[in-house]
């Protein structure tokens, strides 16, 4: 085993301890910190994949942001930070055994794929992904369709969200 | 690979050095608690409840509206790189982006949702 | 070298995980948090895919790029949901939710 | 090639090669060596923390006409090892009522989103740290790791004024955190990369604030508030909020908060004078030796960090009403608006001859500020009259 192999191999045993101790940690506030720690760890293997961009991203957007917007919401939902009554479905069983067969059934269809087990090979030297990002970003033979289609989404989850939640009609009428 | 080799070395420093020295604090430091000691800090009167409870809603809202920047600033960011190298069209592209986000900004300044109240 | 079924074994594992979270827990913001574990597990693929096929063409990392922006989009409509069927009907329980039924 | 011209290179071959002769593998020696290193320049770091708490009391004191520290040693100098002995023997309360984990975790990650801004600091031509691609984010995301450390403070206290001082000092810094990252842009755009060391060598005839001089001066503002520093230090609020999100801390775990913060607006000063002030450039002194190119990023850092306690013992301290209507309603759509103008005109002018280039940019740059600064007049003058107009009659029932 190389020294890369079991770097990878710890990170991978950190995230995914990490991601079920946030499917079943009871309170929110902590599964939501253990989320941090899953995408972290994801950042983490986005680095052994030489994705410098998506890693420092990763971190940027769902830590920075969406993990704070989520402990916001967890706080701004809840009268009393204590966590009473079960957390789990009555069929939480069911849940389970969908997840596992979903995960028996990727890997199962994965290894008949013949590119399963190949090795990547080393960058050209003078690679620079950050300019072929940005060029794919921006050309209109390769992305930029999906590039101004995201501002679009973007506005829209902007306005839905501030409409949806604050609006001052609907907001505190039945308190 | 090599560079990330010297940023997790940063991390594990950086996290030797805190638990260090709160470690050596925990050392040398007197330990006689006792329940008035660490009951919560409010001002001298005694606490009222715990502070756990539901908060603002409008700090929902910045949250919200700083997510939504932070995505695009994340688009804008590999247009910035290149930029010198593309030429006016990747500017015109850039502005268009910017200028459907800011009618988003506009939008939640007009609702009243950017106000303090 | 780490061969590529690592990367996808993991990212199977973490989509199942966050199937799990979607499918067992009864508050909305965890399951929330169920679904943003399987975006992540979809990111990885992506940007395995980018790396152990040609890494000249950008398009996994673009694709990735606006997986986040479809997270974002998600969190903030999803977790406003949230607010607002909390202020309505004072809960965060998704079985009590059930408005739509007549 | 000696120890003088490159003297990381020259020691880290020499302790590998000392490794290696003690029958060690040559990946973890040299593992090993990139440890020692990192760990050499932190407690440097820490040893300028310490010192840099007697420049803050000395330099407080003089803008406030005191003479600061004085009595411990030659001006005072031992004060902060005094210091630091009184955080270490103190007792470290925990409320009983605190969440221990996340608790206790909040200083650690406190102190270490701060170190590892470090690793993209090129301190010399010849001593990158790391040669990141992605540089100029990666400040960014050590922020959010900043950020998450005081929610984490906040929340885990269990205290009212440390929730409402952390919700406060994460609201301040994700809200400037989006014209800080437009204006990161800018020296990206002009240098087409997001490498430090990249960004500083395309400084060469022309610092970036000669060519974006509005660009540097609300990098500078969004810092300060990134760092919740007066006048942004309204989480801290001490008539109000007595000290804010780390209320419920004591003894050393505080003592990280308060070195962390410290450390934080020295390595902000040297980030502005990285990105906007040419690094460690001075009129090609930097090639002589890579000490003194050290000796010249201190400097500059020192004079930004001068800067950021000029403006906090100068000015007051705003609502949080004020701070965030600053930001979003002006701060944000300027520092778009100036991106804008500068990828316009960057594209326009990309032929253009230099001086032309040059002044292009400086005019662009002060038409946009003027312009902001006169519809912001106007604005604040209709918003007065509206509530004056309001005011009269009611004055007048009197």
């Amino acid at each position: 085993m190389t020294a890369q192999q079991i770097i990878f191999l710890f990170v991978a045993l950190f995230t995914l301890i990490s991601a079920v101790m946030v499917v079943t940690t009871r309170n929110l506030v902590h599964a939501a910190l253990w989320l941090v720690s899953t995408l972290f760890g994801v950042a983490v293997v986005y680095a052994l994949l030489n994705a410098n961009f998506i890693a420092v991203v990763q971190v940027v957007v769902y830590i920075g942001a969406i993990a704070i917007l989520f402990i916001f919401a967890v706080m701004l939902t809840r009268r009393d930070m204590r966590d009473t009554g079960p957390q789990m479905n009555k069929n939480w069983w069911a849940g389970a055994l969908v997840a596992a067969l979903t995960f028996a059934g990727l890997v199962s269809l994965l290894q008949e794929w013949s590119g399963f087990s190949k090795t990547a090979s080393d960058f050209p030297s003078g690679f620079d992904a950050m300019g072929l990002l940005g060029e794919a970003l921006v050309s209109p033979d390769a992305y930029v369709l999906p590039f101004e289609v995201a501002s679009v989404l973007l506005l829209a989850a902007l306005v839905g969200a501030v409409y949806v939640a604050f609006n001052p009609r609907s907001g505190d009428s039945q308190k | 690979m090599n560079e990330w080799l010297y940023v997790a070395m940063f991390i594990v420093v950086g996290l030797i050095i805190p638990v260090g020295a709160i470690t050596a604090g925990y050392i040398f430091g007197p330990k006689k608690p006792n329940p008035v000691k660490q009951s919560t800090y409010e001002c001298g009167i005694e606490p009222v409840g715990t502070a756990w409870i539901q908060f603002k809603a409008q700090y929902y809202i910045f949250a919200l509206v700083f997510l939504v920047f932070d995505v695009e600033a994340v688009f804008l960011f590999p247009w910035a790189v290149k930029l010198g190298q593309l030429g006016l069209y990747a500017v015109i592209e850039g502005i268009i982006f910017v200028a459907i986000l800011v009618v988003g900004l506009v939008y939640t300044w007009r609702k009243g949702m950017l106000e303090w109240a | 070298m780490v061969p590529l079924s690592w990367y996808l074994i993991l990212a199977a594992l973490l989509f199942s995980i966050g199937l799990f979270g979607v499918l067992a827990r009864r508050n909305i913001i965890a399951i929330l948090l169920g679904v943003e574990l399987m975006l992540n597990a979809v990111n990885i693929n992506l940007v395995s895919f980018w790396r152990y096929s040609d890494v000249f063409s950008m398009g996994g990392q673009v694709f990735s790029i606006i997986v986040f922006a479809v997270a974002a989009a998600e969190v903030s409509v999803g977790l406003a949901l949230v607010i607002s069927v909390y202020r309505r009907r004072n809960t965060v329980i998704a079985d009590e939710v059930d408005m739509l039924k007549w | 090639m000696n120890f003088w011209n490159d003297p990381l290179r020259v020691a880290a071959e020499w302790l590998e090669g000392i490794f290696a002769g003690w029958g060690m593998d040559a990946v973890a020696a040299h593992v090993l060596v990139v440890f020692l290193g990192v760990l050499l320049l932190i407690i440097v770091l820490m040893a300028l923390d310490v010192f840099l708490v007697w420049v803050e009391r000395k330099v407080v004191a003089r803008f406030q006409d005191r003479l600061g520290p004085n009595r411990l040693g030659p001006f005072g100098l031992i004060q902060p090892f005094a210091d630091i002995i009184k955080l270490i023997i103190k007792e470290d309360t925990t409320p009983g009522d605190a969440d221990k984990v996340v608790y206790n975790l909040a200083p650690i990650l406190s102190m270490m989103s701060v170190l590892i801004l470090w690793a993209v600091v090129p301190l010399a031509p010849v001593m990158l740290g790391t040669d990141l691609n992605v540089g100029a984010l990666f400040i960014i995301a050590a922020g959010a790791i900043g950020t998450l450390s005081i929610i984490m403070a906040g929340w885990a206290s269990n205290n009212k004024f440390a929730m409402i001082g952390g919700f406060r000092q994460v609201a301040v810094m994700v809200s400037f955190e989006i014209p800080m990252l437009t204006m990161l842009m800018i020296p990206v755009i002009f240098s087409g990369s997001m490498n430090m060391n990249v960004i500083i060598q395309a400084q060469d005839p022309v610092p970036f604030w000669v060519l974006s001089p509005l660009g540097a001066l609300i990098f500078l503002i969004a810092a300060i508030a990134e760092l919740g520093r007066a006048p942004f230090d309204l989480a801290e609020g001490e008539s109000e909020l007595v000290s804010g999100f780390n209320i419920e801390y004591s003894g050393m775990k505080f003592g990280m908060f308060y070195a962390g913060e410290l450390l934080h607006a020295f390595t902000f000063g040297g980030f502005w004078a990285i990105l906007f002030f040419g690094g460690y450039r001075f009129f090609g002194l930097e090639q002589v030796s890579p000490f003194l190119a050290i000796l010249i990023l201190i400097f500059k850092a020192m004079l930004g960090y001068w800067v950021i306690m000029w403006v906090k013992y100068t000015m007051m301290r705003i609502r949080i009403d004020q701070m965030l209507a600053f930001n979003w309603k002006f701060l944000t759509p300027l520092a778009f608006a100036l991106l804008l103008v500068t990828a316009l005109v960057n594209a326009l002018l990309a032929s253009a001859p230099a001086w032309f280039y040059t002044l292009s940019m400086i005019l662009a740059n002060l038409f946009t500020g003027w312009i902001a600064l006169e519809i912001a007049r106007s604005a604040t003058r209709s918003e007065r009259e509206r509530i004056e107009g309001v005011k009269k009659p009611v004055e007048a029932h009197h």
